[in-house]
């Protein structure tokens, strides 16, 4: 028995190698990344820079979070970029310099990002719907009530708030805040009876439904835990832009599904990793920062964004097709 | 004599000129039967014009087709025969190009072929009706007939000109359809004439029909029976399946036998009783490789259906599992056996009956509230439908009985490694750790990790669906052995294998069904073969 | 100059201080003079050599206008650094991306830069980020869209109000009996769209009482909106007198609208590109007249200057106003660059002979 | 015999009738919103204004007949966007006064498209991935490869050429240029052997497959003449809006979807029609025309088009459902 229990334990170490190995893909991305930068820009190890970079992305990470659930299902949702925008556009009309709408913004954001969640996973439950079709009408909706309630960009937030969420108890609140996230939906993911139930759907939903997982009622709580970690990108992103523009989310949708694919999610869903998002924002964000910091043309960012995709697709195609 | 594609009907062409080479077989001690290795005109040794050399496939943990040979004659109809998972379907997909043989020749005309793909089959002139629907239901009939192989007038398709070519077809073969009709909105028995007609519509030489017969009607069984003779006539080859012994013997002219993927022999069907092909087909003996079974009778019941139904494959089912008792089901593919367990299990809606565990009545339509109330499910399609195959090992045994192990919704890590531990233990799963991905097992061990994930949820029924399909011996084994354990423990066993074998050596009552009914019940001694297959096929 | 400052310092003064409240901070970022600017005429080109590095966060460079102010800006940085006054330089775009504008304006004092050169995605939303720039010492000088931060060094501004107010008050000269006009305005929301929507509206009514804005669409400074939205308009109303243009391309779209309806031209306003020039003086003939007000893509070039000045030790004034003759009837022709594409702006601009010709040859 | 053909012709035109039902339906939807627009303005009927509503809605027309095979494949093409921006910026470079160059940029635009498309279909195909995965990463790359090219709006397209292909013969070339577009993409689909491919692979993979169709070639043909197609989208867009920009067909993946979708295509795959693809194309622009003649502000159409969406959806679903 002892030695049963040695052996296991040996190679449960090998094979969480081998089973992360796409994870692991990423961080050796994440770190030929970082050394590049290192090597061509004397900026970038610079104290100030890493913590600019990793708060201007922790928007991204939180939207890739929540993105990471429904590629898990073997689908995309496009809605969180509009989530975003009216999660901002809530916020920027409700909240003033007293703390008690501070609240009340935060709850009726996430009462928005609850029904948003909840209209798409009942059109693609009851509706039977692919992910894409159902979340590609609620995002031009909602896209749309963000532009009713702030046609422009107008309305500042409280300057106090926003520098506590992005810069507080000396930057250290912003990545207490990542840490507490990333640590719960990693939970959620990996400890929880629901993250278990999307993994096994999204696996296969046959063998989900016969082992008696509800599948619709996985599905829709999904996407409403996905439209929440839209809102909480949503209000992160508030507080670093200060300020109201109710098209403020639109790169999020596309952005977000880049980085939970990157990240290892597999790509016909039942496989995908929280660690692995937070490289994928990593790499995403050293492009940009990289090429800010050397002065290069924005359009570069699209070509090297467009290369790492289909660089992370074809490996991973790969990787699959080898098995 | 070569008979060219083309070439018109030569009526009596087997007339009394052939002579036949009879060739004694051996079978296992019991009555020996005549095989034909070639058939002779006029003192001519005629040429076959396809020819099935040292034929070898494998799929994972499956050897489908064993090193198979064999020959077809023009002007013959030649039916595979086998149990379910003997490796004629796969035989028949090879020669239609669907896939491609591990080793091993085709030859066509004493030529030989590779097919990469079915269109090159279908350019040398085979055509094949799959067992499985390849209509495409929103297409209509005329454009399903023609479906790569549309005619058209300067390069477009000339819908018309196909309309009249599909009424004509059906004139000519004597089936009704109607060419505009959507194909997805007629009857299932339409279908299948559409599919046949599809076949015919390129006029093939050698025509392959993979158990064409299962969802006709009589009257349409013997329209086919007409086709299939005027193909015949006309010097046409045929590769025919079906599982109806009658049919068998009305269509074939020869007939080879498979088992396990291997090749029993190839004979003339005339020559043979239906006695004798189902002991050839089944031909296995008994060894000692079942567990002892029940001695005790009349033991307390602890499970019992009464009169259930559900939309169109079960009608009226009734039966009893008793403690410490295996019930097995006995039936040929495709009589509502896996609608019945799917039924039972919650996956599918019941219209009517009632369901009683211990002497409680129990109201469930759901999958999940049949699991809570006790009743496990092992489906047949370990990968379709038992196993998440990206999820680990551990993952997959734990999914069916997570509730079980939670504290507001978070899984509690410890007693889940323990009930993990146990399974793999206890069903003797061969795996290097838990963490392992279920993929990577072989199928024995996939199969022990489909019936863990339902014995980790403790039921107090099991119905188990094909436990042992594709897996090896000594597997089936510790399989047979589990299923014995628990029924001791006294869970409640109802199993369906398609193995006749098996249900005889596992079950300690059989009832058989066909066509959604239960059309008899064996127990004990009455138990055999013969008798089973009888029921299965309704002769009763 | 157009003595257009009066008008920003008397709407401006009252809403500087705000820092919440939505639509007075708009008006405040374009308005918020807090004392007589100073024509951007008098700011220098700065000739003592230095180290200095300076950066410039462009919201957008997603029209020809505002390419054309990069360039500017490129050009200057690129004579400057020749010069020795300053040893870099680093230009970043943000892609109408308001997080993006922040993280770039992050990056760049990250670089070191010295100075800064913003132009504003937002009024408000730069507010923070500008602020950490002020507190590492360095100098940002804000042109084209504004910021209300009270962080900046200096700002070169231009008044959109005034812009609209000539045009109102020219459109309204030229229909003195009043008469219906329609009124093509940019983006909704944006400050510059509501300070010329606002000055075309009092210069009209000013001059022209009796004249009536019959309908006013918002055409994103765009021609193929513009021109939908005219035909559609040209549709809806028989009688059109004037039409009230906030943009070149936008007027241009309505002049081909008109000519397409069979409609005769009417007086209409617009901006000084090459592209309007050149419809204009081709339809001079038909007896079309107009009125172009110049927004100096030069801007950009002044607010290095500024910015280096401010980092060489002199004194620079909080305001500068970036003022420029508008292109009438008398000059259209002296200003239009037939050599050069639609899409150059020939009035309010430094840029060198071979650099127009490098980026507008036709 | 005679009554059998009677018989026949009328059970034929009741099947006709439920056959294309969904598409009847999108009619009944264009009428009704015809209607609407006829009521709520009164210029809404003038000869200039529907001119006007059919030529700003032809490109947005040509794209959705290319999104329609890869729905009927059942997925989505989300590069047709950057092709339509590539086209573009290639023309306006290329493009001058002297029509030779007109050939050549229009041999260089659908080469480039080409190109898009065998990229698509190798991914798809050869890479195994999702068609919504792959083209997210062409899209990207090639949004950077157009702006690369031209970073920003500059340069127009030769007058004439312009006003003949949307003016052209009294406004009847574009109308001509549409019937003749339409009804080749109609054959294709409808009369030829790869549109009953395509139909055959969107219905069933292993069908077609052993029917003797090569899935794999038919996938990659089908990507291939979407992005032409995007390519003929592009020309008229350009020629609409006579000058360049790298972004100027950004909307046009989603948009075409959305008419895509609306056409009836469904949304499994294996169904979807040409003629539905004209109506959607019609009610989206019509409900933009309306919004304008009554100078509703654009989030509306945002509103809008997302009800439309859905409601489309619904009644797709519920049809579907029953049967
Ligand atoms: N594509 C496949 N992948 C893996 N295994 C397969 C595949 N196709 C068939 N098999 C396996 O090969 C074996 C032979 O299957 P085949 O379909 O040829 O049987 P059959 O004799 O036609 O049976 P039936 O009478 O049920 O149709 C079975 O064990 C089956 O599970
Ligand atoms: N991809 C893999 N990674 C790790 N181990 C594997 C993998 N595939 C197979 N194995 C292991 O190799 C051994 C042989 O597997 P294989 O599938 O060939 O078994 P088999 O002989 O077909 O058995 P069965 O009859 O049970 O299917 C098993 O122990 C299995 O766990
Ligand atoms: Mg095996
Ligand atoms: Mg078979």
């Amino acid at each position: 028995m002892e030695k049963a229990g040695i052996l296991h334990s040996k190679h449960d170490r090998l094979l969480l190698f081998k089973r992360k190995s796409e994870v692991i893909f990423v961080y050796i991305f994440l770190v030929i990344f970082f050394i590049a930068a290192m090597l061509l820009s004397d900026r970038f190890m610079t104290e100030r820079n890493l913590r600019n970079l990793i708060i201007s992305n922790i928007g991204l990470l939180f939207v890739a979070y929540g993105q990471l659930f429904i590629v898990l299902l073997g689908g995309v949702d496009l809605s969180v970029g509009s989530v975003i925008s009216l999660t901002n556009v809530i916020c920027v009309t409700m909240i003033t310099e007293n703390p008690s709408t501070w609240f009340l913004a935060f709850i009726a954001s996430l009462a928005a990002g609850a029904g948003v969640g909840l209209v798409n996973g009942l059109l693609v439950v009851r509706g039977r719907l692919q992910p894409i079709i159902a979340t590609l009408a609620t995002q031009t909706f909602f896209a749309g009530v963000a532009l009713y309630i702030m046609p422009g960009p107008e309305g500042i937030l409280p300057s106090e708030l926003c520098k506590f969420i992005t810069k507080g108890w000396n930057y250290l609140f912003p990545l207490f805040l990542t840490l507490i996230v990333s640590t719960v939906v990693w939970l959620l993911l990996n400890r929880s009876r629901f993250g278990r139930a999307v993994l096994a759907v999204g696996g296969n939903e046959q063998s989900a439904k016969s082992s008696g997982i509800s599948v619709g009622t996985v599905k829709i709580k999904s996407f409403i835990f996905t439209s929440l970690m839209a809102v909480m990108a949503g209000l992160f992103i508030s507080a670093y832009a200060t300020s109201g523009s109710p098209l403020i989310g639109e790169a999020y949708s596309q952005r977000s599904i880049t980085a939970a694919v990157v990240g290892g999610a597999a790509l016909a869903g039942g496989k995908g990793s929280v660690v692995g998002c937070i490289a994928a924002a990593g790499i995403l964000g050293i492009v940009n920062n990289l090429l800010n910091l050397r002065g290069v043309s924005s359009y570069y960012q699209y070509v090297l964004q467009g290369v790492i995709l289909i660089l992370a697709l074809a490996i991973s195609a790969v990787r699959t097709n080898k098995k | 004599m070569v008979l060219r594609p083309g070439v018109g009907g030569i009526p009596g062409l087997f007339d009394g000129a052939q002579k036949k080479v009879a060739v004694p077989l051996k079978f296992r001690g019991r009555k020996a039967v005549v095989g034909l290795h070639a058939w002779v005109l006029g003192g001519e040794k005629m040429k076959p014009v396809l020819e099935i050399k040292d034929l070898d496939k494998k799929f994972v943990g499956v050897h489908a087709v064993d090193h198979v040979s064999f020959q077809c004659y023009p002007g013959t109809v030649h039916v595979l025969q086998g149990e379910n998972g003997a490796g004629k379907s796969t035989i028949l997909k090879m020669l239609s190009g669907l896939y491609q043989p591990d080793s091993g020749e085709i030859c066509l005309h004493g030529r030989k072929v590779t097919f990469r793909q079915p269109r090159d089959a279908q350019e040398q002139g085979i055509a094949m009706v799959y067992q499985e629907m390849t209509i495409l239901p929103e297409l209509t009939v005329a454009q399903n007939v023609f479906l790569n192989k549309e005619v058209r007038k300067r390069k477009l398709l000339d819908e018309r000109e196909m309309i009249r070519r599909t009424k004509e077809l059906g004139e000519k073969y004597g089936i009704e359809v109607d060419p505009y009709a959507t194909a997805g909105e007629l009857p299932i028995a339409a279908q299948s004439m559409v599919e046949i007609l599809k076949a015919l519509a390129s006029e093939p030489d050698i025509l392959i029909l993979d158990e064409p017969t299962s969802t006709l009607t009589k009257t349409e069984v013997q329209k086919l029976y007409a086709i299939v003779q005027g193909l015949k006539e006309m010097g046409k080859t045929i590769l025919f399946i079906s599982h109806r012994m009658e049919e068998v013997f009305q269509f074939g002219d020869r007939i080879t036998i498979m088992k396990d993927g291997k090749l029993v022999g190839t004979y003339e069907i005339s020559k043979l009783s239906s006695d004798d092909i189902i002991r050839l087909m089944v031909g296995r003996d008994l060894q000692d490789i079942f567990p002892p079974k029940l001695r005790e009778k009349n033991s307390e019941e602890i499970f019992r259906v009464e009169e259930l139904s559900d939309a169109g494959c079960v009608h009226n089912v009734s039966f009893s599992i008793r403690k410490g008792e295996v019930l097995g089901i006995a039936a040929l593919d495709g009589q509502g056996q896996t609608e019945l367990l799917r039924t039972v299990a919650g996956v599918r809606r019941h219209t009517a009956g009632k369901i009683f565990l211990g002497g409680k009545e129990l109201r469930y339509q759901t999958a999940k509230k049949a699991l809570r109330l006790g009743i496990g499910y092992v489906p047949e399609d370990r990968k379709g439908q038992g196993l998440c195959l990206s999820l680990s090992v551990g993952e997959n045994l734990a999914l069916a009985s997570m509730r079980r192990r939670q504290t507001a919704g978070v899984i509690r890590r410890k007693a889940e490694r323990e009930v993990i531990q146990k399974m793999i233990t206890q069903l003797n799963i061969k795996t290097p750790s838990a963490a392992q991905a279920v993929a990577n097992l072989s199928g024995g061990n996939q199969q022990k990790v489909s019936i863990g994930k339902s014995l980790a949820d403790e039921p107090k029924v099991l119905l188990l669906n094909e436990p042992t399909r594709g897996i090896d011996v000594e597997a089936k084994q510790e399989i047979y052995r589990l299923i014995r354990r628990l029924a001791k423990e006294g869970v409640g066993i109802l199993i369906y294998t398609s193995d006749m074998m098996e249900v005889i050596g596992l079950s300690d009552r059989i009832f058989t069904m066909y066509e959604g009914r239960i059309t008899g019940e064996l127990s004990g001694e009455e138990i055999e073969e013969e008798a089973i297959m009888r029921g299965a096929m309704n002769m009763a | 100059g157009c003595g257009g400052s009066s008008d920003s310092e008397k709407e401006g003064s009252s809403a500087t201080e705000e820092a919440s409240g939505t639509q007075e901070s708009t008006d405040a970022s374009s308005k918020n003079s807090t004392g007589e600017a100073v024509d951007a005429s008098e700011v220098t080109v700065p000739e003592e050599k230095g180290d200095w590095v300076v950066g410039f966060s462009n919201y957008s460079a997603g029209n020809s206008w505002r390419q054309q102010m990069e360039a500017e800006f490129k050009e200057e940085a690129e004579a400057l650094k020749k010069a020795g006054v300053i040893s870099d330089y680093t230009m970043l775009n943000a892609d109408n991306d308001q997080s993006k504008q922040i993280s770039d304006i992050r990056d760049l004092i990250t670089m070191g830069c010295d100075a800064i050169v913003v132009t504003a995605i937002t009024a408000d939303g730069l507010n923070d980020v500008l602020e950490e720039a002020e507190e590492e010492g360095i100098k940002v000088v804000n042109c084209d869209n504004l910021s209300s931060s009270t962080k900046l060094t200096s700002k070169v501004m231009v008044s959109d109000y005034d812009f609209g107010k000539l045009c109102g008050e020219w459109l309204g000269e030229q229909l003195p009996d009043g008469g219906k006009v329609i009124e093509l305005n940019g983006t909704a929301g944006t400050s510059t769209d509501t300070n010329r929507a606002a000055g075309m509206e009092d210069g009209l009514a000013e001059a022209s009482p009796d004249s009536e804005i019959i309908a006013s669409v918002n055409a994103d400074w765009d021609y193929a909106t513009a021109k939908t939205a005219v035909e559609e308009l040209l549709n809806t109303y028989p009688e059109i007198d004037g039409v009230l243009s906030q943009g070149g391309a936008m007027t241009q779209a309505a002049m081909e609208a008109f000519e397409a309806a069979g409609r005769k031209l009417v007086p209409m306003t617009g901006e000084a590109s090459n592209g309007f020039l050149r419809s204009w003086v081709e339809a001079k003939d038909k007896g079309f007249s107009s009125i172009a007000f110049v927004c100096p893509t030069t801007q950009s070039a002044i607010a290095l200057d500024v910015a280096v000045n401010a980092l060489n030790g002199e004194e620079v004034q909080p305001e500068y106003l970036a003022s420029e003759d508008p292109v009438t009837e008398e000059n259209v022709d002296s200003v239009y660059r037939k050599d050069l594409s639609d899409n150059f702006w020939p009035a309010g601009t430094r840029l060198s002979e071979e650099k127009a010709q490098e980026m507008f040859a036709e």
